[in-house]
C-alpha cells in the first residue's frame, strides 16, 4: 500500500489502463471500444512518461546554460512516448476508418449485432 | 454474466499490475534506475554530437533515429490503409457533397487572414524544432490542420483544384523516400565507421545547424501534414 | 567492419523505400517487377549475410553514428541470418505465384497498395527479427501489425473487414501489453537494450519478483495473442480464412512467426534461464502449448471450409512451437526454431494451393473440392506432399520436428508429452487425409469430373512446387539445419 | 556404395509403376510388361542373393536416428522370395480377374508399388526403415482396397487408413522411447540392447507393448482386427494379397524383426510380457474361428479365419522358443501359400458365376472340378491333417508349446484345429456332395487355373518334402535364439 502511495503516479494510470481495458470488454459499440483502446494506450503512456520524471527538475531543452546532467528530467521516456502517440494515432484512424466501413456493410456498429449478422 | 466476468478480469488484472507497481523504484526520485548513465550521456552529450538544443529531438531524429523512421512509416502504412478503405472513385459521388459547401463570406475573410498565421506557426515549430520545443510532427499537425480548415470552407471542388490528390501522394512518398534516403545513408556510413562527408553540426542554437536535422524535421513535417489532411478528407466522405 | 554486416538494415531499407515509391506509379506490371525484383535482390542479401554470420559468428550492428545503449542496434545471429533468409524466400515465392492470381482476387485499383503493403510487411517483420532493441522491435510490430490487417482488407468483402477489426483490436490489446512490459523493464532497469537490460535484470530480480513476474507474464500473453497462442487464437481462422490466399500464405507462415521469435529472443535473451526458472514461469507457455496442439486440430476437424482447417491446423502447429519453447531446454528451442522453418514452408505451400483450387473452382467448402484429384491432379498432389509432412511421414520435416520434440520432452524429463504429441499428429492425419481421399478417389466424387479440366498452368505452380522441393529439402537437410540452430543458441 | 544393387528390387516395381501410370498400354501389351516386370524382379533377387549373399548398406543417413539402412539376411531372404513369388502368381491371376472390375491401369500401377514397399520391408536394416516402408505400405495398398470406388470401399478404406495410422502412431511411441534408451535401432540377431534394469524396465515394457500392438494392428490381432473383413470389398487378388503376404505378414514380420531383433529373447523373458500378450493372442485365435464359424460370405469366411491362423504365427513368436519359432515362420510360408489358393478358387467362383454366399455353391463342384478340388486340398492342408504342410508347421508350434511347459497351448491349437474343419469343411461338402440347381457353368479361364494348381502344388509338396524348408529356417532360427 505504502509502495502504491510512493507511486500514486504509475498507481493512478494503471487504475487509468483498467478503465480502457473494461470499456474494451464491456462494450458492444465499436466507437466506445476504440476509445477505450485509447484510454489504455493513454495509459501505458502517462506510465511510461512517470518513469522519466525528475521531481523538480527541467524539460530536457538547454536554453541558455546547460544546468548539469542534475538540472534535467529523464529525457528517453519522452522521446519513446513521441514514437507511442503516432503509433496510437496510426492505429486509431485504422480502426475508425474500419467502423466506417463496417457501418456501410452491415448498417450497425454494435458488435453482437455484427456478430448475428455473420455471412459464410 | 458477460459483465461481471469481464469487471472481474479487469479488477483482477489491475490488482496484478499494481503489485508490480508497488514494488517500483519511488516515483520522481533522482537515483532512480531508469535516471542512469543513458539519459546522463543523452543530457550532456547531445548538443555536442548531434547539435540539438532539444534534446527530445535530438534523440528521435539522431540517437534513435531509426525508431523515428519507422514510425514515420507506420504513419504512411495507416494512411495507405486508409486510402484502401476509404477512397472512393470520384463519379460515384454525386453532386449532393456540393451542398456542403459553407458560403459564408465572414467565415472565408476570417480565415483568409487565419490560416497564414497557422501555417506560418508551424513552419516555425517545424524549423525551431531542433532548438525549442516542436518538431516535425508538432507542426506537421498545425499545418494539417489549416488544410483542414481551408477545405472546410471553400468545399471540395475547390480544394482540390489547389491541393489535388495526385501532388499530394506524390510529396508524400517522395518526402518519405528522400527521408530513407537521408537516415539511410547516415546510418549505413554509421554503422559501418564510414568517414563520408556528414553534414556540419554548425554552431548549436542557430538554425541552421544540427546536420540532418532541420531537413529531417522539414520532411517530417511534410508527411505529417498530408496524412492529418488525407485523413479529415477520407473520412469525410472519401473524396480526394 | 565489413559492408556485408550493413546487409540486415539495407535489406529493411530497400523493402521500405520500394514501398514507398509503389503509389507513384500507375501501371500495376511496373510495380508487380518492382516487388519481385526487390524480394530477389533481398533474398540475395540474406543469403550472402548468412553465409558471413555462418563463417564469421554473429555480431552487433550500430544503427547510426551512437553504440548501444545509446543507439539502437541490430544483433544478427546465426538464427536471425536464417530467418531473414526464411522470410524472404517464402515471401518471394508467394509474391511470385501472387503476380499471376492476385486480379481475380484484388480490384484492379488497389493491386498496388497490396504489393506496397507486403513490401512494408515483411521489412517490418525482418526487424522484428533483427533489432536488439525492445522498443525498435515495438515500432516494428505496430507496422507488421497494421501491414498484416492490410493486406486482409485489400479483399473488400464484409467478412474481411470485420475479422480484420477483431484481429486488430486483439493485437493492439497485444501490443498494449507488450508496451506496459517494457516500461515495467525500464523502470527496473533504465535500458532499452536486450543485453544491457539482461545485465541489469540478473542483478537486480531478486529485488522487485513480482514486478519480473508480471512482466514476463505481461510479454507472453501480449505476444501470445499476436502469434495465436492457443486461448487467444479466436481471431486467426477468420483472419487467414478470409484474407486472399496469398496474403493468408504471409499471415500464417511468416506474420505469426517473426512474433514467436520476439517472444523467444525476450524470454532467453532479456530474462535468461535462471530468472526463467527461478520463477517456472515457462509452465504456462509449455501448458498452453501442448493445448493448442490438441484443441487446434480438434477444432479443424469440425470445419467446413477448407481455408478454415489450414487456419486451425496453424493453431495447432503453434502450439507444437510453443510446446519447445516451453520445455526451457536448449534442444526444444531449437526444435521450435526448426519447426518454425519447416512450418513456414509447408504451410505456405498448401494456403496457395488451397487459393489454387478455390480459384479455379469457385468452391470454398470440402464437400464441394471433391473429386478435386481429377480436375487439378498436380495440385492436389503437391497438397498432399505438405499434408503428409503435416501428418508426418518420415523424411518430411513435420515428422523430424515431431520426433525431436518427443526426445526434447523425454530429455526434459515429461514423457507424457509424447502422447499429447503423437496424439495431434494423428489428429492431423484425420482431417488432413479426407480432403486428399475425396479428391483423388470415390465414385460419387469423381464422376462429371473432366480430368485436368481446371488444372492452373505449370508456370503459375512453379513457385509452390519450390516450396514444396525446399519443404523436402529442409526434411533431407535437418541435421544439419539443426546443428546450425543450436550453435546459433549458444 | 558398392552395395548399391541391393536396391533394385525395391527400386524397380516403383519404376515399372511410374511407366505404368505415364505410358499409355493396349491390354496385351499391359499384360507382357508387368509380368516380364514382376519375373525380372524375382530373377533379380535371386542374382542378388547368389552373388552377394548377406550384404548391407546405408543409404542416406539423415541423422542419428533417420538413416535409411537397407541389410539383408537369411529372414529378409526367405521373406522376399516368398513375396515375389507369389507376387508373380498373384499377377496372372489378376491379369484375367481385373477385366471385370476395370481400372487395371490404376491397380496394377499400386500392385507394382507394393510390391516394391514389401520387398523394403523385408530388407529393412533398421527399426526407422521398417517404419518409413510400414507408412508407405498403408499408403501404396488404400488404392487397392477401394478399387472399386464404391461409397461401402471408400467408408472401408478410411477405416483401414485409421486402423493404420493408429498403429503406426503406437510403433511410434514406441520407437522413440527405445531411442531415448538405446541412441541406436539397428536390427541384430539376439538384439541390441542393454539389460534390463529396475530404472530401464518400465520404459522397455511400454515400448515393447506399443510397438507390439502397432504392428500388430496390420497383423490383426483381436482388438484391432476389425479393418481386415470390412477390406473385403477389395477385388480377390488385393484381397488376397493383403491377407497372404503384403500386409499382415508385414505386419508379423515387423514384429519378428521387434522382438528378436531389437528387444531379444532374452529381454522379453525376463519382462515377462510375452504371456500377457499369448492371452491376447489365443482370444485373437479362438474369436476369428468362432466369427469364422458363421460368415455366409466366402470372403469374409475366409478374413476371419486368417485371423486365427496368424494368431498361430504370433503364438509362435511369442512362445520364444527354437521349436516354435521354426513352427511359425514354417506357418507364415505355408498360410500364404494355403490362403492365397483359398482366394484365388473363391475368386474364380465368383468371376464365373458371381456367386459370393456359401448357400449359393451348391454342387459347384461338378462344374468347377479343378478349381473346387484345389479348395479342397487347401482346405485339408489349412486344418492340418497329416501330410499336408499345415500339419508339419502346427506340429512344430506344438513342440514348441510343450517346450515352454504349457499344456493348454497345443490343446488349444488342437481345438482351433477343429474349428478350422467346422468352416471349412462345410464349404466342400456343399460343392460336392449336395445336388445344386443344374446351371451350365463352364470351369474358370485358364490364366486364372494355371496359378490356383501350381501353387496348390507347392502346397502339396511342401507337405510331402518339408526338410528343405525346415533345415534353412531352422539355420535363422538358431541364429535368433
Amino acid at each position: 500500500m505504502e509502495g502504491l502511495m510512493n507511486n500514486y503516479y504509475e498507481t493512478g494510470s494503471i487504475i487509468l489502463f483498467g478503465i480502457g481495458f473494461a470499456i474494451l470488454l464491456l462494450h458492444n459499440n465499436l466507437i466506445k471500444k476504440i476509445i477505450g483502446m485509447n484510454i489504455m494506450d493513454t495509459a501505458v503512456f502517462l506510465f511510461f512518461i512517470a518513469k522519466g520524471y525528475v521531481s523538480g527538475k527541467d524539460a530536457p531543452i538547454i536554453i541558455g546554460a546547460h544546468k548539469g546532467v542534475q538540472g534535467y528530467i529523464n529525457p528517453v521516456p519522452s522521446a519513446l512516448m513521441l514514437t507511442g502517440i503516432v503509433v496510437a494515432v496510426s492505429t486509431t484512424a485504422f480502426a475508425l476508418a474500419l467502423t466506417v466501413r463496417i457501418y456501410e456493410g452491415y448498417g450497425s456498429i454494435e458488435l453482437d449485432e455484427i456478430i448475428k449478422m455473420r455471412s459464410d | 454474466m458477460k459483465k461481471i466476468l469481464s469487471i472481474g478480469i479487469t479488477i483482477t488484472l489491475i490488482i496484478i499490475l499494481l503489485l508490480g507497481v508497488s514494488e517500483l523504484p519511488k516515483f520522481g526520485q533522482y537515483n532512480n534506475p531508469a535516471n542512469n548513465e543513458v539519459s546522463h550521456y543523452y543530457i550532456e552529450k547531445t548538443t555536442k554530437d548531434t547539435g540539438a538544443m532539444n534534446i527530445v529531438t535530438g534523440i528521435i531524429l539522431d540517437y534513435r533515429a531509426f525508431d523515428t523512421f519507422v514510425e514515420s512509416s507506420v504513419l504512411f502504412t495507416a494512411s495507405i490503409i486508409v486510402l484502401l478503405l476509404l477512397k472512393k472513385e470520384k463519379h460515384i459521388q454525386g453532386i449532393d457533397n456540393e451542398v456542403t459547401i459553407i458560403e459564408s463570406t465572414i467565415l472565408k475573410q476570417v480565415s483568409k487572414v487565419l490560416i497564414p498565421c497557422i501555417q506560418i506557426f508551424g513552419i516555425y515549430i517545424i524549423f525551431y524544432g531542433h532548438l525549442s520545443p516542436g518538431g516535425g510532427f508538432a507542426g506537421g499537425t498545425i499545418i494539417g490542420t489549416s488544410f483542414i480548415l481551408y477545405r472546410i470552407i471553400y468545399g471540395k471542388k475547390f480544394t482540390d483544384k489547389t491541393l489535388p490528390y495526385s501532388k499530394l501522394i506524390t510529396y508524400l512518398c517522395g518526402a518519405i523516400m528522400l527521408y530513407g534516403v537521408l537516415k539511410g545513408y547516415s546510418f549505413i556510413t554509421g554503422g559501418n565507421h564510414l568517414n563520408l562527408p556528414q553534414p556540419s553540426l554548425g554552431t548549436p542554437g542557430s538554425i541552421l545547424s544540427g546536420g540532418f536535422l532541420l531537413p529531417l524535421n522539414i520532411l517530417v513535417g511534410l508527411i505529417v501534414a498530408i496524412t492529418i489532411y488525407f485523413f479529415f478528407t477520407l473520412f469525410d466522405g472519401g473524396e480526394i | 567492419m565489413s559492408i556485408i554486416q550493413s546487409f540486415p538494415l539495407v535489406i529493411i531499407l530497400v523493402l521500405l523505400i520500394t514501398a514507398f515509391m509503389m503509389p507513384l506509379i500507375k501501371n500495376t506490371k511496373i510495380i508487380k517487377g518492382i516487388s519481385l525484383v526487390s524480394m530477389t535482390s533481398v533474398m540475395i542479401l540474406a543469403l550472402i549475410n548468412l553465409d558471413f554470420v555462418h563463417k564469421n559468428g554473429e555480431y552487433l550492428y550500430r544503427i547510426g553514428h551512437f553504440n548501444a545503449p545509446y543507439g539502437i542496434e541490430f544483433r544478427i545471429g546465426i538464427i536471425e541470418a536464417m530467418m531473414g533468409l526464411l522470410f524472404t524466400f517464402v515471401a518471394l515465392m508467394i509474391i511470385w505465384y501472387s503476380i499471376y492470381s492476385i486480379e481475380k482476387e484484388i480490384k484492379q485499383s488497389k493491386i498496388g497498395l497490396y504489393y506496397l503493403l507486403v513490401n512494408i510487411l515483411i521489412g517490418s517483420l525482418l526487424g522484428v527479427v533483427y533489432s536488439n532493441d525492445l522498443f525498435n522491435c515495438f515500432v516494428f510490430i505496430e507496422v507488421g501489425t497494421l501491414a498484416s490487417c492490410g493486406t486482409i482488407i485489400v479483399k473488400d468483402k464484409k467478412e474481411n473487414i470485420k475479422a480484420t477489426l477483431k484481429y486488430l483490436i486483439m493485437s493492439c490489446l497485444g501490443s498494449g501489453l507488450v508496451l506496459m512490459g517494457i516500461a515495467y523493464l525500464y523502470s527496473m532497469t533504465g535500458h532499452l537494450n536486450i543485453n544491457y537490460i539482461h545485465a541489469e535484470l540478473v542483478k537486480c530480480y531478486l529485488i522487485y519478483p513480482n514486478a519480473v513476474l508480471i512482466s514476463i507474464v505481461l510479454f507472453i500473453i501480449g505476444l501470445g495473442v499476436k502469434s495465436a497462442m492457443f486461448p487467444l487464437h479466436n481471431w486467426l481462422p477468420d483472419a487467414h480464412s478470409s484474407a486472399p490466399s496469398s496474403s493468408s500464405a504471409i499471415l500464417s507462415s511468416l506474420v505469426l512467426k517473426a512474433f514467436v521469435l520476439l517472444l523467444i529472443k525476450i524470454l532467453y535473451g532479456v530474462f535468461g534461464m535462471d530468472i526463467l526458472n527461478h520463477f517456472s514461469v515457462l509452465n504456462i507457455v509449455l501448458i498452453l502449448g501442448s493445448l493448442g496442439m490438441i484443441m487446434g486440430s480438434v477444432f479443424a476437424i469440425f470445419q467446413k471450409n477448407i481455408k478454415r482447417v489450414i487456419a486451425y491446423s496453424t493453431v495447432a502447429q503453434m502450439g507444437y512451437i510453443f510446446l519447445g519453447i516451453g520445455l526451457g531446454t536448449n534442444l526444444g528451442v531449437s526444435i521450435a526454431i526448426f519447426h518454425i522453418i519447416g512450418h513456414a514452408v509447408t504451410k505456405s505451400a498448401l494456403f496457395l494451393l488451397a487459393g489454387a483450387m478455390i480459384e479455379q473452382t469457385g468452391h470454398k467448402s470440402l464437400a464441394q473440392l471433391k473429386g478435386i484429384g481429377r480436375e487439378m491432379p498436380l495440385t492436389l498432389g503437391l497438397f498432399s506432399i505438405g499434408a503428409l509432412s503435416m501428418i508426418g511421414i518420415p523424411v518430411l520435416p513435420g515428422f523430424i520436428s515431431k520426433w525431436h520434440l518427443s526426445l526434447a520432452s523425454i530429455a526434459a524429463g515429461d514423457t507424457i508429452l509424447i502422447v499429447v504429441i503423437l496424439l495431434s499428429s494423428l489428429l492431423n492425419a484425420v482431417y488432413y487425409s479426407p480432403i486428399v481421399i475425396n479428391g483423388f478417389f470415390g465414385e460419387e466424387n469423381l464422376q462429371g469430373k473432366v480430368y485436368k479440366s481446371k488444372s492452373k498452368p505449370l508456370k503459375e505452380l512453379m513457385p509452390v512446387i519450390f516450396l514444396v522441393i525446399s519443404m523436402i529439402y529442409v526434411g533431407i537437410a535437418s541435421r544439419g539445419i539443426i546443428n546450425l540452430i543450436s550453435l546459433g543458441l549458444m | 556404395m558398392d552395395n548399391i544393387i541391393i536396391i533394385l528390387p525395391i527400386i524397380f516395381p516403383f519404376i515399372l509403376a511410374i511407366l505404368m501410370a505415364t505410358i499409355k498400354f493396349n491390354e496385351v501389351k499391359r499384360n507382357i510388361f508387368v509380368s516380364i516386370g514382376v519375373i525380372l524382379n524375382l530373377i533379380f533377387l535371386i542374382t542378388i542373393f547368389y552373388m552377394f549373399g548377406e550384404i548391407s548398406i546405408h543409404l542416406i543417413k539423415l541423422n542419428e536416428f533417420l538413416d535409411i539402412y537397407l541389410k539383408i539376411d537369411k529372414l529378409s531372404i526367405m521373406f522376399s522370395l516368398l513375396v515375389a513369388i507369389l507376387w508373380i502368381f498373384t499377377t496372372f491371376y489378376a491379369m484375367e480377374y481385373m477385366k471385370h472390375e476395370g481400372k487395371e491401369k490404376r491397380f496394377f500401377t499400386f500392385f507394382l508399388a507394393t510390391l516394391g514397399v514389401t520387398i523394403g520391408i523385408a530388407f529393412a536394416g533398421n527399426l526407422i526403415t521398417l517404419y518409413a516402408f510400414y507408412e508407405f505400405l498403408t499408403l501404396t495398398t488404400f488404392p487397392l482396397v477401394i478399387h472399386t470406388d464404391s461409397k461401402e470401399a471408400l467408408k472401408s478404406g478410411k477405416k483401414y487408413l485409421i486402423y493404420s495410422f493408429i498403429g503406426a502412431t503406437f510403433v511410434l511411441l514406441g520407437m522413440i522411447l527405445l531411442f531415448s534408451i538405446t541412441k541406436d535401432i539397428t536390427f541384430n540377431a539376439h538384439g541390441i540392447l542393454p539389460a534390463l534394469t529396475k530404472e530401464n524396465r518400465s520404459l522397455y515394457l511400454l515400448s515393447y507393448v506399443s510397438m507390439f500392438l502397432g504392428f500388430g494392428v496390420k497383423a490383426a490381432i483381436v482388438p484391432f482386427h476389425s479393418w481386415l473383413p470390412a477390406a473385403m470389398v477389395a477385388p480377390t487378388p488385393v484381397s488376397a494379397l493383403l491377407h497372404a503376404v503384403a500386409v499382415v505378414k508385414s505386419g508379423i514380420f515387423a514384429i519378428i524383426r521387434m522382438s528378436y531383433f531389437i528387444f531379444g529373447a532374452k529381454i522379453i523373458k525376463e519382462l515377462h510380457v510375452n504371456i500377457f500378450l499369448s492371452i491376447l493372442i489365443v482370444i485373437s485365435i479362438l474369436l476369428g474361428s468362432f466369427l469364422a464359424l458363421h460368415q455366409e460370405n466366402l470372403k469374409k469366411r475366409l478374413a476371419y479365419s486368417t485371423i486365427s491362423q496368424l494368431g498361430y504365427v504370433l503364438l509362435g513368436v511369442v512362445l520364444l522358443n527354437e521349436d516354435a519359432f521354426v513352427g511359425s515362420l514354417l506357418h507364415l510360408i505355408n498360410h500364404a501359400l494355403i490362403k492365397i489358393v483359398l482366394f484365388f478358387c473363391v475368386g474364380a467362383i465368383m468371376y464365373t458365376t458371381g456367386k459370393t454366399d456359401i448357400s449359393q455353391i451348391r454342387g459347384i463342384g461338378k462344374q468347377m472340378p479343378i478349381t473346387m478340388g484345389c479348395f479342397g486340398i487347401a482346405a485339408i492342408s489349412l486344418i492340418g491333417i497329416p501330410p499336408t504342410n499345415g500339419f508339419v508347421s502346427k506340429w512344430y508350434l506344438a513342440q514348441g508349446g510343450l517346450t515352454s511347459g504349457e499344456m493348454i497351448f497345443p490343446a488349444i491349437l488342437l481345438f482351433s484345429a477343429l474349428l478350422t474343419a467346422l468352416y471349412l469343411l462345410p464349404v466342400i461338402t456343399e460343392a460336392f456332395f449336395k445336388k445344386g440347381e443344374h446351371t451350365i457353368v463352364k470351369e474358370a479361364p485358364m490364366k486364372m487355373l494355371i496359378p490356383i494348381v501350381m501353387i496348390t502344388i507347392i502346397v502339396v509338396l511342401l507337405g510331402l518334402f518339408p526338410n528343405i524348408l525346415i533345415t534353412f529356417i531352422q539355420q535363422i532360427a538358431s541364429e535368433v535364439i
